[in-house]
């Protein structure tokens, strides 16, 4: 694939939002050091090519569903930094008020159907968003992004399975970092590439180097223009890796994988890999690259700000929004 | 309130129809109604479903809004969810209520709490149905009656139809309704016959209904429980005792108001119904009503269920697992301090 | 492959075992026709071969998962008619001494580990078995029979994948006969082979004819010896075809399939075709054959007998069974 | 019976060790004990289980018998099954207690009716370890506490230990059980710590404790509402109210008995859980108190428990939500009619 296809203006995109998932992650890590974050924390550092080659292919209107780790897919779709800030340290002025965290974290304005907090949960739901658009006839895509260790689980397979049989126009995008948790995808999976599982659900499936951008947009745009088409979903498995731990920030001394391993795989990382290639196909410059470094750190550095203003919600709305009024 | 529901049995335009027909009227009526409705599930297309539920949905509104899914449990309830946060007013189906097993995650994990963990911000306009209850031979995997798995989990209603006069105005309510709803058929009522107004009307959800006026004692029943409550009530008013008996409908939302003033009346109160005892909500009816009206009680709230053992196949024991009247009435006499008769 | 490799006394096991379902069968639905046999009834005839042609492959010490339509699976594991014959019919002497019922028939002294009333329910059961079975080190082999329509369940996906992933001594067996319930596969499944799965798996499958017992048998003995050879599980889908409805009696006039289909499979029927077979072939007389059917039935007879003069289970049976008492 | 495990906490050979070190000394000690013991589960061989439950297991015994497994909780729970009916004593775990949702088709329709099912010709040894309860933000989906689900379930024994000695007892007595049995770990006690004797020993399923003793009221807590309760009976005492402590441990089958005999004494019974409070083990608890002890009852049985919504994310939220020392006095002092001190 040639650099070249996307257009700049494309690529500029790709590199915008891999940078504010970057800055936002790193922020949010620094937090969590600092106890400022309740609860657990699963960074999406590493693997930004994914979410944002997928959506800068993707329509506004177009849905996603997403993950335990999906801080970066709502970045990606276009989040709102300070209101995933603040939810994300249980403030009143976060996306879900407080309510939901780190792992319900959503816009349904954006058409960002939320994270989930069980593996395999999220998929199923991305079906009926997909469903929903073929049965208004419009051409709208549901996108589901789910980790390897998640194809695994019934849901995942069910929703696939389904969406397969109706012919629903679903992206499916998994993102193989080799692990589910603390343990290594080779001994609870006796194949290799994730993607051998799309032939069994009678979809197409393609594996693309998930630390670049381009490949990662380039196989989405296919994927959706198909689904787009009423030809079903399909299938990309995007090979990545996650730097820290699991969950928290630890990166390196772990039981799990060899400090070795992590270190070859922030050799490809995305963004550095993709300022470099940019930068020396005259594309963007390096000046640019940086003015856009600084205003995503401010917006960022921000965002902190603004989640530690922000009050924790009031406990008189500890019982609120359990249910919808009808009036 | 509860007036104007049961005039609706009276209405000019009831007539007699089983309890599965006047499910499938309903849905046929909302569907005419409301296009963002449809129905998805296993043999819900072409089959109609395997109780005739959805009987002639697909010839009417076609497969595109009769919709036949794979055997897969999880995804269909997700396929409401997902349809329901995207503006369509799903109505998925699962074939038996012991199948709610394996859809619980996508039932209790997710569409009960997607709203809450949004921070208000998604609506679940989702219902689901199915069909729980014994009395069919059908063994421990297809007679439960699960209704205290969802009672317990806040972000769903749950409702659960004594008559086809209920079951069609409760279906339209759930429908109707906003939030994550599961609507209970019972299996051994299906071709049950009862008055059902033509019109659309709604019996609204967690309103109950005082379906016997009595003095003596109260008793607390749903879903075919109800039916076999009456049976029992007859019996005993022979034996010169006067029941009263609340209809909850909804049981979650509880009409704990309805329950509670009867008790206040009538000083004594017996939950009747078909899951099994321990944990089950007669327990949860118990302990609010002497919560709610400790002073007035002269019996301790009785319980009259299934036993602590999952559901025998053969005839020669279901009977005796299932309530019926006798113990029904057997579990009045006991609250009263009387006799059996001849006894 | 040539009708000369079995033995003739696999052979003739093969035709006994087939001949056992089939004339068990047809009887349990005259009964079930008769309002005697209470509940559900799932009638296994038309796939006779598939559960013969695997068990004559099997050891006894092997075990068997099964489903809803499990009769078959029971005789051909070498189960006993009275007892299956009088708990169909709730009775005190079968099996489950009433408790079960067809749904839930079982016989664990022959390693059949029982039906099971909720589609893909056996599944991970079976791999419960194939995991212990590895876990003594000995070379016993769990083998799971399952239909096409349960391969849409979360269950079997898991069950599937974990067996695979923990290389355990287990074999799937796939009873497609084109049908989940009312509705048929292409409907439901957007591939026409259901062993398509298997490589998702990374299991090696194989189609046989499901209508063929000596072929099934063959495609079981090396699926078996893969297994105890420690070389993990593998997958076998058998075509066939259910005669009946999916539930009682009915064989014709249904919406879902149409009376020629029916009509074309029946003359594949798995025990004329196997009779013709080995007649022709010189390898068993019609004599005998006609002897062995006459007995079959004689003992089927005696079944139904059985089950007609057990007694109902005395309701003092109710509460008990519920829990091991621990001494 | 309580006597004599009451005593091995003053054991000779008793140290402070935390609740998750007592579990997992207890689970070493039994597969030493026996080769048919294994644990299975996601992350539990190498990583030793993500709270450190199975720590060191591998290592001791390989990876034969601490197993790995893909995240499959349906797959999980169906290999202890087939492992137990094929003759060994499993132990699988399911990281959060939320995951039973995801797997409750092998729990409830599979693993706890088998053995009835078949006529009782099945043996189901088989030990399913999770962690339940809230405190620690992991919002809606990782901190719930569903007993109320296992124990309405016949064929299931579920237990909540409440502290590291108990924990270490009462596994051994649900390893060594020959019945499906569910044992529940509280994370937010995982680093709590309290004596515990070297030495295998095993507290029966059942038999409840009474870990306080007092005359004005009774409270029946499990799981860590039982140090709360304790917290609160301290701070009552002060106020002249005398708090009796009851500790089920195991909340199926319950230890209905020591809880009546309690409440005969003290006329007045709180029941206190970490779970919503709508259809909790507390409304059965209330339903038999009341059954058994009517005559005796000074007040309505109370219950102190979580409200009705799912639990939410924020510190900010959820101490308002989780039950603790200061609500569980409030419920008591309510029930006794007695002010607030300085109201
Ligand atoms: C049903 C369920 N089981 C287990 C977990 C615990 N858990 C959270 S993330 C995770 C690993 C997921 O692995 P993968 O799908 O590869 O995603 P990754 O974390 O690598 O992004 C597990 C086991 C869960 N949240 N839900
Ligand atoms: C979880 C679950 N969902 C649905 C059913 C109802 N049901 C029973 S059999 C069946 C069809 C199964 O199809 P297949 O697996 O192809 O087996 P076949 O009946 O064709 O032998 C269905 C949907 C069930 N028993 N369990
Ligand atoms: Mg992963
Ligand atoms: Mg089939």
């Amino acid at each position: 694939m040639s650099i070249l296809e996307p257009s700049v203006e494309v690529l500029k995109d790709l590199h915008h939002r891999m940078l504010r998932i970057r800055l936002f992650e790193e922020a949010a890590g620094k937090l969590f050091e600092g106890n400022k974050m309740p609860g657990f924390l699963h960074l999406y550092v590493g693997q930004e090519a994914v979410a944002s080659g997928v959506c800068v292919a993707m329509r506004e209107d177009d849905q996603v569903s997403s993950t335990h780790r999906g801080h970066g897919h709502l970045v990606a779709k276009g989040g709102n930094l300070n209101q995933m800030m603040a939810e994300l340290m249980g403030k009143a002025d976060g996306y879900c008020n407080g309510k939901g965290g780190s792992m319900h974290i959503c816009d349904l304005d954006l058409n960002m159907l939320g994270a989930n907090g069980i593996v395999g949960g999220g998929a199923p739901i991305a079906v009926g968003a997909g469903f929903a658009n073929k049965y208004r006839g419009n051409d709208t895509v549901s996108v589901v992004f789910f980790g390897d260790g998640s194809t695994n689980i019934g849901a995942f397979h069910e929703a696939a399975a389904m969406a397969s049989a109706l012919k629903l126009p679903v992206l499916f995008v998994c993102e193989n970092n080799e692990y589910g948790e603390y343990t290594p995808r080779h001994k609870v999976m006796a194949i290799t590439d994730v993607v051998d599982r799309a032939a069994g659900y009678g979809m197409p499936g393609v594996i693309v180097d998930g630390m670049d951008a381009i490949a990662v947009h380039e196989a989405a745009l296919e994927g959706l223009a198909r689904a787009r088409a009423g030809e079903g979903p399909s299938f990309i498995e995007a090979k990545t890796y996650r730097y820290y731990n699991h969950h928290g920030v630890q990166t390196l001394g772990m039981k799990y994988r060899t400090d070795e391993e992590v270190e070859e795989w922030k050799k490809k990382d995305c963004i550095e890999g993709f300022e470099k290639r940019v930068t020396e196909a005259g594309l963007i410059s390096a000046d640019e690259l940086a003015a856009v470094r600084a205003e995503v750190q401010a917006e960022v550095d921000a965002a902190v700000e603004f989640g530690e203003n922000s009050p924790y919600p009031d406990p008189s709305t500890l019982l609120t929004d359990v249910y919808t009024e009808m009036v | 309130m509860t007036a104007t529901e049961t005039a609706t049995e009276n209405a000019e335009t009831a007539r007699e129809l089983t309890y599965v027909g006047a499910f499938n009227e309903g849905i046929k009526q909302l569907m005419r109604e409301d296009e963002d409705i449809f129905v998805a599930g296993e043999d819900v297309g072409i089959q109609g479903g395997v109780f005739g539920s959805f009987s002639g949905l697909a010839d009417e509104f076609g497969e595109r809004r009769a919709v036949d899914t794979p055997i897969a449990e999880q995804a269909i309830v997700g396929l409401g969810i997902g349809a329901a946060v995207a503006g369509l007013r799903p109505v998925v189906d699962l074939m038996f209520m012991d199948f709610i097993m394996v859809a619980m995650d996508q039932i209790a994990n997710q569409a009960a709490k997607l709203k809450y963990m949004f921070g208000g911000k998604a609506e679940l306009p989702l219902t689901i149905t199915t069909n729980g209850g014994a009395g069919l031979s059908a063994a421990a995997q297809h007679s439960q009656s699960l209704e205290a798995f969802l009672c317990h989990v806040p972000g769903l209603k749950v409702v659960m139809p004594s008559s086809p006069h209920d079951l069609k105005g409760l279906l339209v309510a759930c429908v109707r309704d906003n939030n994550p709803t599961i609507l209970v058929k019972n299996k051994a009522m299906l071709g049950v016959t009862g008055p059902v107004p033509e019109e659309l009307y709604e019996i609204p959800l967690g309103v109950g209904a005082k379906v016997r006026e009595g003095t003596d004692v109260t008793i607390v029943a749903y879903s075919r429980m109800v039916s076999e409550s009456m049976k029992a009530a007859e019996r005993l008013a022979d034996e010169g005792i006067n029941c009263e008996i609340i209809d909850p409908r909804t049981v979650q939302p509880l009409d704990t108001d309805i329950i509670v003033e009867s008790a206040k009346k009538t000083n004594r109160v017996v939950v009747v119904h078909e899951a099994v005892r321990f944990g089950g909500l007669g327990a949860e009816i118990a302990a609010q009503v002497q919560e709610e009206a400790f002073d007035y009680l002269d019996a301790p709230v009785a319980r009259v269920a299934a036993p602590f053992s999952p559901i025998p196949f053969s005839p020669g024991l279901e009977g005796h697992y299932v309530p019926n009247a006798k113990r029904i009435a057997a579990g009045i006499r006991e609250t009263l301090g009387r006799p059996a008769p001849g006894a």
